[in-house]
């Protein structure tokens, strides 16, 4: 069978691209392809531009991203789910260990009407509390602006994700000025405010692989699908080499805040269709806060891929 | 054979009528001088002539080979020194550049401006150098028809008399026509084939005035005799409302 | 009050003037609409379909509230610029030393990403109001400066000379003499500031608040909502062209009459 | 010829007059290191490390290629607004029809959130320097628009009625009547829309791409590596001041001696 | 008492001299004209004594109550029509505004304006119109010293005589005193007591003719006979370089 000349694949600087990486580096799809190109999108315009132009193969990105790209038209599907769950607060007070404990205190919150966002307000509504009253939510534009002001003292209380927590921490504590940086603790993990609150595991669908249109040998995609895995479990199983590797590739990350956040991370590959359940369970919990995250509407079974 | 043909032109600014039925022939060798009150519509009659307002009622057609304009304000390019002000016209004719400045800084010597003034801008002139600087601009490029509006207000008796015998002389070879605005007579008298009195509101033409004599041969003597012939006209009386006083 | 007067009176000649401009903008919406057809809608939303969710959003209180929101912080933002720009700038225009010191600090406001001043005014400002407005003013003050700056040294050594010799006071000095020449100058700076500061109260909100049309349109990309997005961006592009075209060209026809 | 050599000679003297320059340059420096000292290094690092971070920075042929990348991006980027610009506003400016046309489009182009034209270009051009290049030519060009307009609109009529009599071919029209108007509006104009294109480049590289001071300030950024991002905050202020001070300044005063 | 007062008067502009050791006095309700050649300074020492330059050398001592100037150029604002142009030094002297209104129409039917002209801004008044505009917005402050440089210059001779005969009236009242620059002679001879002949490179004063007749007796007869004579004067004739022609 002839190899294809190129396989184009995209994903944000977020953990679920970073097995990627370690895929193209040890040339694993060297069977099906000659040539394997990452491309890296920082912000939804790059994505839709990547998306629209139509010349790439796989894109990672959150499922409820790709599901809004399917309710709009774009052939996409999803064909796993790797990253079940990412978000945390951070704080200065090291004695808040569920989300009621932060009633009335002032947070900060990156990524307004964005996934993470939405979890995080219906996991307190579940809970019998008013975000807008209970809790003084200050949004900001990005996890980077939340550190500043963590750092600056600002505010005590952030809503992040990993690995920015993690880098986050590094930062902080090994700054010169110790004495006047504050100490900042890993607090309430939302994976396991979801088990709880909705009486499930701590599993959240967050992100994973999609595959576009253009992409239409099943082949090539199963190979994809095993080497992901391959490299998921290595780069697991590997804190410190991947930091090494991401931080090369991504000049955005530093090595040691993603050789930390491995461990605080709940990564697993699962087939989309496999979980399908799942997804549409989360997918409902955030339609219920805003049906525009999801593109309006749960996308139809064709959406999650399905290997015959 | 090169003239300037006006026929029943009338001309509004917005509903103001300004210019009623002009009539007049400038021919070629010839000087036509129009005089009149302040505010009569001279300059305008000269611009709709030159062709620099459009003409909307009547005809004038002008059929010489070439012409050039100086305006009653001096309009130097504040830009430019005295110069290169000068060489603008003949740069426009196409000269060369070299010959330009040759050619402008000659003049400018004739026109009573020193070296040392070359290269001043307009803003360092006194009034009746930058008329002067108009003028030469204007000359310079020997058109065969001159416009000329009011271009001695400011000038001394000294230069006046100069810069008009070297009209005068050109006058008497036949090189140059021109169309003269002026505001004193016995400039006029000097210098003219034919007055035209432009009598305001509207302007319109009341009388014309002839003199024969070549212009190099009108002494001192003739110019006074016939511009104390003329204040005693009723016309000139009555359009410069003389009597009251 | 004349002048109010003669400003409406003159209002509807100046609006029959207007079919070019909406010739073009219909022009305009057209290759919007090519557009659409070529990239589909992900990308370009149709007109129709803009201003469909257009006409639903400006029927919603939220958005309106986000709308004057946004409204607020432009008009303090642009306002104090207007103030303190083009009297800043006349100082400097009036007083060479005043220049002297005062350019390089502009420069360095003109040369400083907003990005960077965005993190100093959060620290100051918090994230409310001020700092968005900050912003606004800090970017679009430099372009006033300098256009007032050029009016003041472009002013007629004559009639400066002139109204010496009556000895006008200050203010008809500033008034009679000075201003209608520094207008022609400051007026196009204000525009051009006007338009400034409206792009970046937008992106200032984008990065630092959580209201206004800037956030609104986060919220709007994160979601590749791009209907909403391009209704939002309708929205300030119709705003700024009511100022422009309503307000601020009568105005300038009439303070400019004398030239036509 | 004979020009340049009058700009290099006049060019001591110009400098010498900048003493009041450098004066307020200190003085911001000092301010600078008075907040550093209030706010703390993570926050506002003070002038000196950022000036250590700098110094190693240059000599960094990486850093070197990400500044010589942006340069590249806003000089083409500047170039063809100051061109296409300066030529559309005269041309709007001696035809009415044409300024009717255009206006409202110029104002569409102020209006619209540079965030808006990113993804339409992005797919235009991919993640290069083309859609960097556009954002700078779409952000700047209005300003320039706008000056160049103005200029023409105030043109002396007895200026031209004058070139018209001595019937001065266009370009002499232009170059020796016209232009020394319009420069004075259009300068001005200028360093607004430098000082633009100089801020909008470093936004878009920040949005559009992985290279150039804009994407360095990301990572710097995002790596909470204050000093880099301030020293690159000091590349992107020097670096205007350059061009406005030694470039653009000399330009003006020697077009602009009938003035003095 | 109210004088003017020069004194060892030097000036320069860069290097080159342009007014060296002008002395004279000019008391009130005196007039004092300056004659001679074009860019010979006369403008430049006006200013000098209205204080619109700088002295640097000697002293030019101005103890008038009040003053006011009607520039060679009209320098009026191009953003104001007739009437507010002319009303803008009664503004700056702190009348009301409908007084100064009031005014300036007056003064401008005077000057031989119309109705029809008080709402034209200055790009649409004639050459003459605008120079008597900016001479009637000097004189309507009734000062106590006017500084005029050459406000005749762009007038027919109809008006140039209604207007010299409103100050001929003021000056026979002893209501003003007036620091004069003309290039007409004639001129000169009628308004002036004293006048003062400027020689040009440098300018300096080379000769002072005085007239004692008080301006309301001097007739036509009087000032063809004076300037007749004033013509023949050998300063008079270097001084604008007469002879050669
Ligand atoms: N552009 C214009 N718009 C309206 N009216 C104008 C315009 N130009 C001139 N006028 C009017 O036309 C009349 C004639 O003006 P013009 O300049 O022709 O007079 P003139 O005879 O040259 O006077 P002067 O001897 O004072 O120069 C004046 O009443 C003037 O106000
Ligand atoms: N600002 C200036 N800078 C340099 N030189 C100047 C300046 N103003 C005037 N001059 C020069 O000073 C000389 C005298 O000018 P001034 O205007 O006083 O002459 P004037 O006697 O009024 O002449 P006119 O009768 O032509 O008005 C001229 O040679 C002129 O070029
Ligand atoms: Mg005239
Ligand atoms: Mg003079």
């Amino acid at each position: 069978q002839e190899k294809l000349e190129k396989i184009v694949i995209a994903g944000p600087f977020a953990s679920v691209s970073h097995p990627l990486l370690h895929m193209i580096k040890t040339n694993a799809l060297k069977d099906v392809a000659k040539e394997v190109e990452f491309r890296l999108w920082k912000n939804p315009d790059e994505l839709r531009a990547i998306v629209i132009k139509g010349d790439v193969d796989f894109v990672a990105v959150p499922t409820n991203t790709a599901a809004i790209l399917n309710n709009k038209g774009v052939d996409i599907r999803l064909l796993n789910v790797s990253v079940w769950g990412i978000l945390g607060m951070i704080s200065r007070d090291n004695t808040l260990k569920t989300l009621k404990d932060f009633k009335g205190k002032k947070i900060a919150v990156p990524f307004r009407a964005d996934m993470p966002d939405i979890v995080f307000v219906q996991l307190l509504k579940k809970q019998g509390l008013d975000p807008k009253k209970d809790f003084e939510l200050v949004y900001v534009s990005n996890p980077i602006d939340a550190m500043q002001m963590l750092i600056m003292r600002r505010i005590d209380h952030s809503l992040l994700a990993e690995p920015a927590i993690s880098v986050a921490l590094r930062k902080t504590d090994s700054f010169p000025i110790k004495l006047i940086a504050p100490d900042l603790y890993r607090s309430v993990d939302l994976q396991e405010e979801w088990a709880r609150v909705f009486n499930t595991d701590k599993d959240i669908p967050q992100a994973g692989m999609a595959v576009l249109g253009r992409m239409k040998d099943k082949k090539v995609i199963s190979r994809f699908l095993e080497e992901y895995d391959n490299s998921l479990k290595w780069y697991m199983s590997h804190p410190q080499e991947a930091g090494k590797l991401v931080a090369s590739e991504i000049d955005l990350l530093t090595k040691d805040g993603v050789a930390d956040s491995i461990a605080h991370i709940n990564l697993k590959s699962k087939s989309a269709a496999d979980v399908q359940e799942k997804i549409e369970f989360f997918f409902n919990v955030l339609k219920e806060e805003d049906p525009k995250i999801i593109g309006g509407k749960l996308p139809q079974d064709s959406f999650y891929y399905k290997e015959d | 054979m090169e003239k300037l043909e006006v026929k029943s032109l009338n001309h509004h600014f917005g509903f103001t009528e300004i210019l009623r039925d002009i009539n007049f022939t400038l021919n070629k060798g010839q000087v036509l001088s129009v005089v009149g009150p302040s505010g009569g519509g001279k300059t305008t009659l000269l611009h709709l002539c030159a062709g620099l307002l459009d003409v909307e009622e009547g005809s004038a057609t002008n059929t010489f080979a070439s012409s050039s304009f100086a305006f009653q304000d001096a309009r130097l390019l504040p830009w430019k020194n005295v110069i290169d002000n000068i060489a603008l016209g003949l740069l426009a004719a196409g000269e060369k550049k070299s010959v330009a400045i040759e050619k402008s800084k000659k003049i400018a010597l004739e026109f009573g401006l020193e070296e040392s003034d070359f290269e001043k801008f307009p803003k360092d002139l006194s009034g009746g150098m930058r008329q002067r600087v108009s003028f030469a601009r204007a000359l310079v490029v020997k058109p065969s028809l001159l416009f000329l509006d009011e271009p001695f207000s400011a000038l001394d008796i000294g230069l006046k008399k100069e810069l008009q015998s070297i009209l005068i002389d050109m006058i008497s070879k036949k090189e140059i026509s021109i169309l003269f605005i002026t505001h004193d007579l016995m400039e006029a008298i000097r210098l003219s084939d034919e007055i035209l009195l432009l009598k305001a509101d509207p302007g319109h033409i009341v009388k014309k005035f002839s003199y024969d004599l070549a212009q190099n041969k009108r002494d001192d003597e003739y110019v006074y005799a016939q511009s104390a012939k003329i204040l005693q006209d009723r016309e000139i009386i009555t359009t410069f409302e003389l009597e009251l006083k | 009050m004349k002048f109010t007067l003669k400003i409406l009176k003159d209002f509807p000649a100046y609006l029959w003037s207007g079919w070019g401009a909406i010739a073009s903008i219909l022009l305009f919406i057209a290759l919007w609409d090519m557009g659409n057809q070529i990239y589909g809608n992900l990308v370009l939303p149709s007109p129709l379909e803009t201003f469909t969710t257009l006409v639903a959003m400006l029927a919603d209180e939220n958005v309106i509230a986000e709308i004057k929101t946004t409204l607020y912080r432009a008009s303090v933002g642009f306002g104090i610029s207007l103030v303190v720009g083009t009297s800043f700038g006349l100082l400097a225009g009036f007083f060479a030393t005043a220049s002297m010191m005062s350019r390089p600090i502009v420069t360095i406001l003109v040369g400083m990403p907003p990005i960077a001043w965005i993190v100093l005014a959060m620290i100051w400002f918090g994230m409310g109001d001020e700092t968005v407005i900050f912003t606004v003013i800090v970017a679009s003050f430099p372009i006033i400066f300098v256009g007032a700056l050029q009016g003041t040294r472009t002013l007629d050594g004559d009639l400066k000379e002139m109204s010496d010799s009556f000895k006008l006071p200050w203010h008809m000095k500033f008034f009679d003499v000075y201003f209608p020449h520094i207008f022609s100058y400051v007026f196009p700076a204000w525009v051009s500031g006007l338009g400034m500061a409206w792009k970046i109260v937008v992106m200032a909100e984008l990065l630092a608040t959580s209201d206004g049309i800037g956030a609104s349109l986060a919220v709007a990309r994160s979601q590749l909502d791009t209907p909403t997005a391009l209704a939002l961006v309708v929205i300030m592009i119709g705003s700024l062209m009511f100022v422009e075209y309503i307000i601020l060209e009568p105005i300038k026809r009439e303070v400019e009459l004398w030239r036509s």
